[in-house]
């Protein structure tokens, strides 16, 4: 059996066996089958390592865009001019993403741990079940490359989602859970129209080409009809060059950037940026800790993955032609994501809000598509996916304590919780972007990224200017956080409040030695398994960009 | 409308015009009186009657004014009785002598004392107001408003074929032959009906036991 | 200078009458009822008296009728008074709106 | 020694406190007082101090070729690429960081013993708890950071050990973090800083994307071909307030240095920090982390245009100023050594702008010395006297403290410039800051002759220098001819075909250029403006007179407190690094450094646009100044002692007049300048301000937006749902229902049971009549209502 296919389910069965498992086991039995998938996908860093291609650069990433590995085809739904495909496979866009997904998956399955003491204690055998097959969804939505099954995985990971907020979420979790869902609907029915419109569109390609075309990856495979694969959309020659053509129109319009436009809104409402973010603090601010945890952590990064697997592969011209808007865009989520985090009292509002600015860069990161913008993109995904699990889950042990989240209310916890302290100092200074933790390669590679586009962008000087005004404001709510709830005096009401459980410490050392390992090795971390695919995936957009032009 | 000092300043100076104006009245009441069959007043009017008649006619639409608009019961009465004697003036120049006299004698007379022995009797304090609601005085004020333009506009319009009587028909004496003789039924059925006010009001004024 | 003719008189009488229906209309005290009834019918007096003096010439139908109709008033405002008495000896207020015993 | 010996006996050095750092963070509190000190001590600063130490005596051992073979084959590892380019990462092997990591180890080495003595009372206590391992861990953080700085030869690890010395640096000045002082303190430093990082980021970006690299050597050799060439960064038209884009870079990698060694207007944050405990002020608020501005601006001095090296003078010469104004009036003993600290960070900076790359990191290196030791000074005494800071309470502490006093006056003497003109005796100031006022006389008044002079003189550069006895002409500087010799050739890779001195400012064989080349670059180095030598050399009296005036009031006169007073002590722990930084303060000003230095000069400062002016310090010109100089400037020391001995010499009396006199000018320079106001008005309340706003705008606007299209969806499907269907169809049924007892309803409701509604009732269907009437008739004609009235 293919071991993707396996990670992808193993959550699934997990939540299988949680629906029959006797009450007193089911906690341990989602814990055992998010550790089993984590450590099951470690194995997949055999793909660099192991003899399989002997781990040489080239060899690992290939010379072309669509090198994968651990391929699974089979067809899924065929009929007469129809082909879906069971489809998965990874690369270096996947891979990262998927290590990110298991691991954060894993230590947020512990974080639910204590969930009897939550306010809200009901329904414990739902809530892994629905938490175990919100991971198959994320799992799936990064191996999967025929764009129908990457559909179903994308409304896979929504329900559960949005159970978990509006079941188990605060005070307001219902319009929480509503919101969320609405906005991600929202995105879905734009990706749908793509969906559709691409098949039909590559099939009109191929009926213009003499209604047979070889494919574009796989030399021995012939294609008669429309296709939802992924890979072929983005290196079919004939399907891109019809694809760019001005004369291709949709609603009368220019297909790229139309289709560029419907996926990027769906995306960037998931990873979200300015001014489709508003779902995102009310989400965070409800869900309980451990959702809070895989939405910042994993769901976050969809956005960004689906920029790099879809948008920019499949439709060059029309990242082309968006690139400067998407790049305001994202300087805009930068800055404004900061100022509102720096106006917050709610903890866990602020680091939500922080997210937002940190995914900025990663939206400016891409779109002025340079070498060290989509390399520092990618980092600050991982990093992000690192530094704010972490954060949120410092929250949630605190709330945990005091069941408030009043960041006014709190002071010296330093004082009373010294190893919370000391970690919490990590996980912010971390978020903060200062050397020597993961934060900050991501914002510098984006930054240096988005100067070097200046050559073929000119307005992109002003924007890395701008965006690097943000590592003072950055720094100014960061660390006027930190003042208000761990320095100052020790206060009475959280005298008696305990340290930080070994449980917690177990949850909180992988982030921070992460946190830490990212920051002084991002070659050896994460550059050396993500940035051969990138460099292909820009080689790639940028030869068809020239090539239109 | 007319309130405190200001208002009863004003009504002393309607009293005096009514009075003034009811002397003049009296006056060519007397003359036509003496120079039966000759009519003089309106129709032969000299300007003086026509300054006359818009003091009286002003006096009484005063009166009438200060009436509705008065807050307080006993103040009403005192315009009432305004008006009453300038319509008794009105009655004078219309030429009818008989019926001034029983207007003055009758109504300031008798009927106004009982109003206000009415008053005095019903009330704890004689100032006591109530009240009506907003909508009532604007539906009042609009029914009555339009209704007034409605009438002038009816009456200013209207040609009246009017033939002013050269003889004078409106001696006591002629009046007194015509109750009893044309009009005896209904004197009659006056004198009952003020036979059975009296018996009742005083069946509904005695003292409950 | 202009006649004084049927319609200033006319017209004075519209004026008490609406002052008298005004007053009817608007007043909560029983015997404020009352007055506003006695304008009422002093302008259907002066309408009587002037009709009678300026369109039958020679006839006293006019001057009659006001008679009856002053009579009339007498006795109305007797009774009234009377039995705005005896309702003030029954709920201590002549306030119209506070008679309702009877209202079903 | 050879291969790669020293990089690893650095490096070392670097790893050594690294790993006392963590053994602190997860043994600390079971290693408990005073063994957790001791670990920092030896871990976290002896073993580089002793790494120091060899790689100093190898180093003082090889020949100049050797050096620069040392240098050029440094190891670089490979850290990760940046887009295309790859980040290597090594130690920049040169005098400079020798001689600085030996300054810092060596420093940091008897702070952090002093630091046992100094928190072996209750200055470890945080809240009432005692957090003694907390600190070491902290110091061994910066100790790896700080020395890590030193080392790097790469311009983006520069700025990630940047980062984390201020991150150490907030930690340290909030390690009081129980008060509310240095929470603010901790955060204005860190943010100030950044506003600084800002710029260095900017610098970074255009670094990297217009040459394309970010070591520093790699860069400064691109950056003197482009300009030979004329591509790259030179080949841009684009300017900003009148700089070029090179000018730009070296502005912005400046804008960093302004934030670490607090130059103005970034100066705020320096004041506070001494809100730390004071071995940390000593350490790294006035020897090693604010130094560290000045260290990256000599790095990068390479990468300096004219234009930005201007801009460097005018904001040190305006801090230098400023500041010394402001420690004239302070009254608390470490805000006054935080300002002397500014004003001599000034005095190195523009020394720097003025080209006087020498003398500035010379002045660097003495300063270290003295005003650490100044400030451990300043830590016994107000260990001493309880925590007593303010020096109208003290005074006649020197019986009470004898050693600390008699270091403090060395320390007073190094700062003003002490020194017996036209001898070699003198100490720290006299050599280093005198010598950056003489390069800056040039530069103010000599320049035009001197630079045609060169230009003029033509031919091979080698025949432009002035011959060495020119040099030995001034025989009366303190420094011997022989030992500014000692710079080697500038040629890469030196055959050394000349001992003499050449001036650095160029590379003729670099860009292939002769004469006219180094006429062009002569002719970019402005003249200096007159002003910014007469202030700098108007500071020079003021240093010395707020210095001693700061000794004076601390330890001579009358004792004004005499709770204070009885228990003045002092300790031997804490003394003995006072006498060690003492002698260390003698000796720096003589040996060593300054040859280190002069050394490291020849390749720090081949720049293709300036030239260290002091690289060619041993012409007439220079050489002149400064033997003319010292006898005014020598002496101004005397002044400025005098004065404050006259002022404060019997009590605080006589300076509470003046202070009357000088009324709004005491208010001015005590509220310094009122710059920390304005700031706090306009960045941070601004700053929250717009934070409120964007708050607002969300709640209001973003989500006010999305909430109405839910809601107007809502409504729309309650109008279909609901109004059409329920209301519009089977409202028609239900209606006719409804109406009709609407319709009795209403009806029912005009019953009022009042006889005055009654009454208008009628009335009112009477006027509705005769309105009906006239309507239908119009306003009645004649005849007709004659018609109507006939009987």
């Amino acid at each position: 059996m293919n071991i993707l296919t396996l990670i992808v389910f193993l959550p699934a069965i997990g939540a299988l066996l949680c629906l029959v498992a006797p009450k007193p086991l089911i906690r341990s039995i989602a814990v055992l089958a998010s550790l089993v998938t984590f450590l099951l996908s470690l194995t997949l860093f055999g793909i660099y390592f192991g003899s399989e291609t002997g781990g040489s650069s080239t060899e690992v990433f290939g010379s072309t865009y669509g090198t994968l590995h651990h391929v699974t085809r089979l067809p899924w739904i065929t009929g007469e001019s129809i082909t879906i495909e069971y489809f998965l496979g990874i690369d270096g866009l996947g891979f990262p993403l998927l290590i990110l997904t298991t691991l954060v998956s894993f230590l947020a399955c512990l974080a639910s741990w204590n969930m009897e003491q939550w306010k809200i204690n009901k329904g414990i055998r739902a809530y892994f079940i629905l938490f175990l097959l919100l991971e198959t969804g994320m799992l799936g939505v990064f191996v999967s490359l025929d764009f129908f099954l990457f559909y179903i995985f994308w409304e896979v990971m929504l329900l559960p989602m949005y159970f978990l907020i509006g079941v188990w979420g605060g005070e307001r979790r219902e319009y929480a859970a509503i919101k969320f869902f609405l906005f991600t609907l929202a995105g879905s029915v734009l990706m749908l129209v793509a969906l559709i419109a691409m098949y039909f569109y590559s099939g009109d390609a191929i009926a213009q080409a003499g209604g047979e075309i070889v494919s574009g990856y796989r030399t021995d495979v012939t294609l008669t009809h429309g296709t939802f694969d992924l890979i072929e959309l983005a290196t079919n020659d004939t399907i891109q060059s019809y694809f760019a053509s001005p004369a291709t129109q949709f609603l009368s319009m220019k297909f790229a950037p139309l289709m560029f436009m419907f996926l990027f809104i769906g995306f960037a409402i998931k990873l979200p940026i300015v001014p489709f973010h508003t779902w995102l603090p009310d989400a965070h601010v409800q869900a309980p800790t451990p959702v809070s945890m895989i939405l910042a952590g994993v769901l976050l990064k969809m956005g960004g993955y689906g920029f790099l697997r879809l948008c920019y592969p499949i439709f060059p011209t029309g990242a082309e032609y968006w690139a400067y808007a998407l790049a305001v865009i994202g300087v805009v989520s930068i800055i404004y994501g900061a100022l509102c985090a720096m106006a917050q009292s709610d903890f866990k509002r602020l680091v939500a809000y922080s997210s937002v600015s940190h995914m900025g860069f990663v939206l400016l990161g891409i779109a002025v598509m340079t070498e060290a913008g989509f390399q520092g993109a990618m980092f600050q995904m991982i990093a992000h996916g690192i530094s704010s699990p972490m954060c949120f889950f410092l929250v949630g042990v605190i709330y945990d304590r005091a069941h408030h989240r009043e960041i006014n209310r709190f002071g010296g916890l330093w004082m009373t919780m010294p190893k919370y302290g000391t970690m919490a100092t990590i996980g912010f200074f971390a978020s903060l972007g200062l050397p020597g933790l993961c934060g900050f390669i991501g914002e510098i590679w984006v930054l240096l990224g988005t100067f070097d586009a200046g050559s073929k962008y000119p307005w992109a000087y002003p924007l890395a200017i701008i965006s690097a005004a943000s590592v003072i404001l950055t720094a100014g709510y960061i660390l006027w956080l930190v003042r208000r709830v761990y320095l100052g005096k020790e206060k009475e009401e959280y005298a008696n409040y305990s340290d930080v459980s070994g449980r917690e410490i177990f949850i909180l050392v992988p982030f921070a030695i992460l946190a830490l390992a990212l920051g002084i090795f991002p070659m050896q971390t994460v550059f050396d398994f993500t940035n051969g695919t990138l460099d292909l995936v820009l080689a790639h957009v940028t030869n068809a960009i020239s090539v239109t032009r | 409308m007319f309130r405190h000092r200001s208002h009863i300043v004003t009504l002393a100076f309607l009293c005096v015009v009514a009075i003034g104006s009811a002397a003049f009245a009296g006056d060519s009441a007397a003359d036509v009186v003496d120079h039966s069959g000759i009519t003089h007043g309106a129709a032969s009017g000299t300007w003086m009657e026509v300054v006359l008649f818009y003091m009286v006619a002003a006096v009484a639409v005063i009166s009438a004014l200060g009436v509705c608009f008065s807050k307080n019961i006993v103040r009403m009465a005192v315009w009432l009785f305004g008006a009453l004697g300038s319509v008794a003036l009105l009655y004078f120049m219309l030429a009818a002598n008989f019926i001034a006299a029983i207007q003055l004698i009758v109504y300031a007379g008798g009927t106004l004392i009982l109003l206000v022995f009415g008053v005095m009797l019903t009330s704890k304090s004689p100032w006591a107001k109530f009240e009506p609601r907003k909508i009532e005085i604007w539906g009042a004020a609009i029914v009555c408003g339009v209704l007034f333009i409605c009438l002038s506009l009816l009456l200013t319009r209207a040609q009246f074929d009017t033939t002013i009587s050269s003889v004078s028909g409106s001696s006591i004496a002629d009046i007194g032959r015509a109750l009893l003789t044309t009009y005896l039924v209904p004197f009659e059925l006056a004198g009952v009906l003020l036979m059975i006010v009296m018996v009742g009001a005083a069946h509904l004024a005695r003292q409950e036991k | 200078m202009e006649h004084i003719g049927l319609t200033h008189y006319l017209i004075v009488a519209a004026v008490l009458f609406c002052c008298g229906i005004f007053t009817m209309a608007t007043k909560r005290n029983a015997i404020g009822i009352l007055i506003g009834v006695e304008l009422v019918l002093n302008s259907t007096g002066i309408n009587l008296v002037a009709f009678d003096r300026y369109m039958g010439p020679g006839r006293l139908d006019g001057q009659i009728v006001a008679i009856f109709m002053i009579v009339l008033a007498a006795a109305e405002t007797a009774l009234a008074v009377g039995i705005c008495i005896n309702v003030y000896k029954n709920i201590a207020t002549v306030d119209v709106d506070m008679a309702s015993q009877l209202r079903g | 020694m050879n291969g790669h010996t020293y990089e690893i006996f650095l490096a070392l050095g670097v790893l050594s406190p690294f790993i006392s750092f963590w053994l602190l963070v997860f043994f600390g509190p079971k290693l408990g007082k005073p063994w957790a000190g001791w670990c920092a001590v030896i871990l976290g600063m002896g073993v580089p101090l002793a790494m120091a130490s060899i790689v100093l005596w190898g180093w003082l051992g090889e020949d100049a070729a050797s050096r620069a073979m040392l240098t050029e084959h440094a190891f670089r590892y490979h850290w990760a690429n940046l887009g295309t380019v790859s980040i290597l990462v090594g130690v920049k092997l040169d005098s400079l960081t020798v001689a600085m990591y030996f300054m810092v180890t060596f420093i940091a080495f008897w702070i952090f013993f002093f630091s046992i003595g100094y928190m072996s009372g209750h200055s470890d206590e945080v809240a009432g708890k005692s957090k003694y391992h907390r600190f070491f861990a902290y110091l061994s953080l910066f100790a790896f950071s700080m020395l890590g700085l030193v080392l790097s030869s790469n311009l983006l690890f520069l700025f990630i050990f940047w980062e984390l010395v201020g991150l150490c640096s907030y930690l340290l000045i909030g390690y009081y973090f129980h008060e509310r002082v240095p929470q603010y303190a901790q955060m204005k430093a860190f943010i100030t800083n950044r506003v600084g990082d800002f710029g260095f980021i900017i610098g970074l970006m255009l670094v990297y994307f217009q040459l394309g690299t970010l070591d520093l050597d790699d860069a400064a050799r691109i950056f003197a071909e482009q300009y030979a060439a004329g591509t790259g960064i030179f080949a841009s038209s684009f300017t900003m307030f009148g700089w070029s884009l090179a000018t730009i870079m070296g502005v912005g990698l400046f804008c960093g240095a302004m934030g670490k060694s607090a130059q103005f207007p970034l100066h705020v944050w320096l004041p506070d920090a001494m809100a730390g405990p004071t071995p940390v002020s000593a350490l790294i608020h006035a020897a090693t982390m604010v130094a560290a501005g000045v260290y990256l601006v000599a790095r990068v001095f390479r990468l300096m245009t004219p234009e930005a090296l201007m801009f460097v003078a005018a904001i040190g010469c305006i801090t230098l100023f400023l500041m010394a104004l402001i420690a004239m009036v302070q009254t608390d003993i470490k805000k006054c050594l935080a300002y002397s600290t500014l004003s001599q960070l000034g005095y190195m900076i523009f020394g720097l702008g003025c080209g006087a790359w020498i003398a500035a990191l010379f002045h660097l290196i003495t300063h270290a010395f003295f005003k650490a030791m100044l400030f451990l000074g300043s830590g016994q005494v107000i260990e001493g006297c309880h925590h007593e800071q303010d020096m109208r309470k003290m005074g006649g502490l020197m019986k009470k403290m004898p050693v600390t006093g008699i270091t403090f006056l060395v320390g007073v003497l190094a700062i003003s410039g002490f020194g017996i003109a036209g001898t070699k005796i003198g100490l720290g100031g006299f050599f280093s800051k005198d010598e950056i006022l003489a390069v800056a006389w040039v530069r103010a008044f000599d320049w035009d002759d001197y630079s045609h002079h060169e230009a003029g003189a033509g031919g091979h550069h080698a025949s432009v220098i002035p011959p060495i006895p020119a040099a030995e002409d001034s025989s009366n500087d303190v420094f011997s001819s022989e030992k500014r010799i000692v710079l080697v050739s500038d040629q890469p890779h030196g055959d050394t075909h000349t001992t003499s001195v050449t001036p650095h400012g160029l590379k003729p064989s670099a860009h292939g250029g002769d004469a006219h080349g180094r006429a062009g670059i002569f002719s970019q180095t402005p003249t200096l403006p007159k002003w910014m030598f007469y202030l700098a050399l108007f500071t020079a009296y003021v240093t010395p007179f707020y210095m001693m005036r700061c000794w004076w009031m601390t330890f001579m006169g009358k004792p004004r407190d005499d709770h204070v007073h009885e228990h003045a002590h002092e300790s031997p722990m804490m003394f003995v690094p006072l006498v060690v930084l003492a002698i260390g303060t003698f000796v720096s000003s003589y040996f060593l450094f300054r040859d280190l230095i002069a050394d490291a000069a020849t390749q720090a400062t081949i720049a293709p646009l300036v030239m260290a002016t002091d690289g060619a310090i041993h012409t007439t010109a220079i050489n002149a100044a400064h033997s003319w100089l010292i006898y005014g400037v020598g002496g101004a020391f005397i002044v400025g002692f005098a004065i404050a001995i006259v002022i404060y010499g019997r009590g605080l009396g006589m300076a509470s007049r003046i202070k009357r006199i000088a009324g709004p000018l005491h208010t001015l320079l005590e509220n310094k300048y009122y710059i920390d106001d304005l700031y706090h008005l306009v960045w941070v309340k601004g700053c929250m301000a717009v934070a409120h706003i964007a708050r607002f705008f969300d709640t209001w606007v973003v989500d006010l937006i999305f909430n109405t299209l839910a809601k107007l969806t809502e409504r729309l499907a309650a109008f279909s749902g609901l109004v059409l269907d329920q209301h519009g169809v089977d409202g028609i049924y239900n209606g006719m229902a409804d109406t009709a007892i609407n319709v009795g309803d209403a009806m029912r409701r005009s019953q009022t049971g009042r006889i005055r509604n009654y009454v208008l009732f009628a009335v009112g269907g009477v006027t509705i009549i005769v309105v009906l009437m006239l309507a239908y008739w119009g306003v009645a004609s004649p005849e007709q209502t004659v018609a109507m009235l006939a009987p």
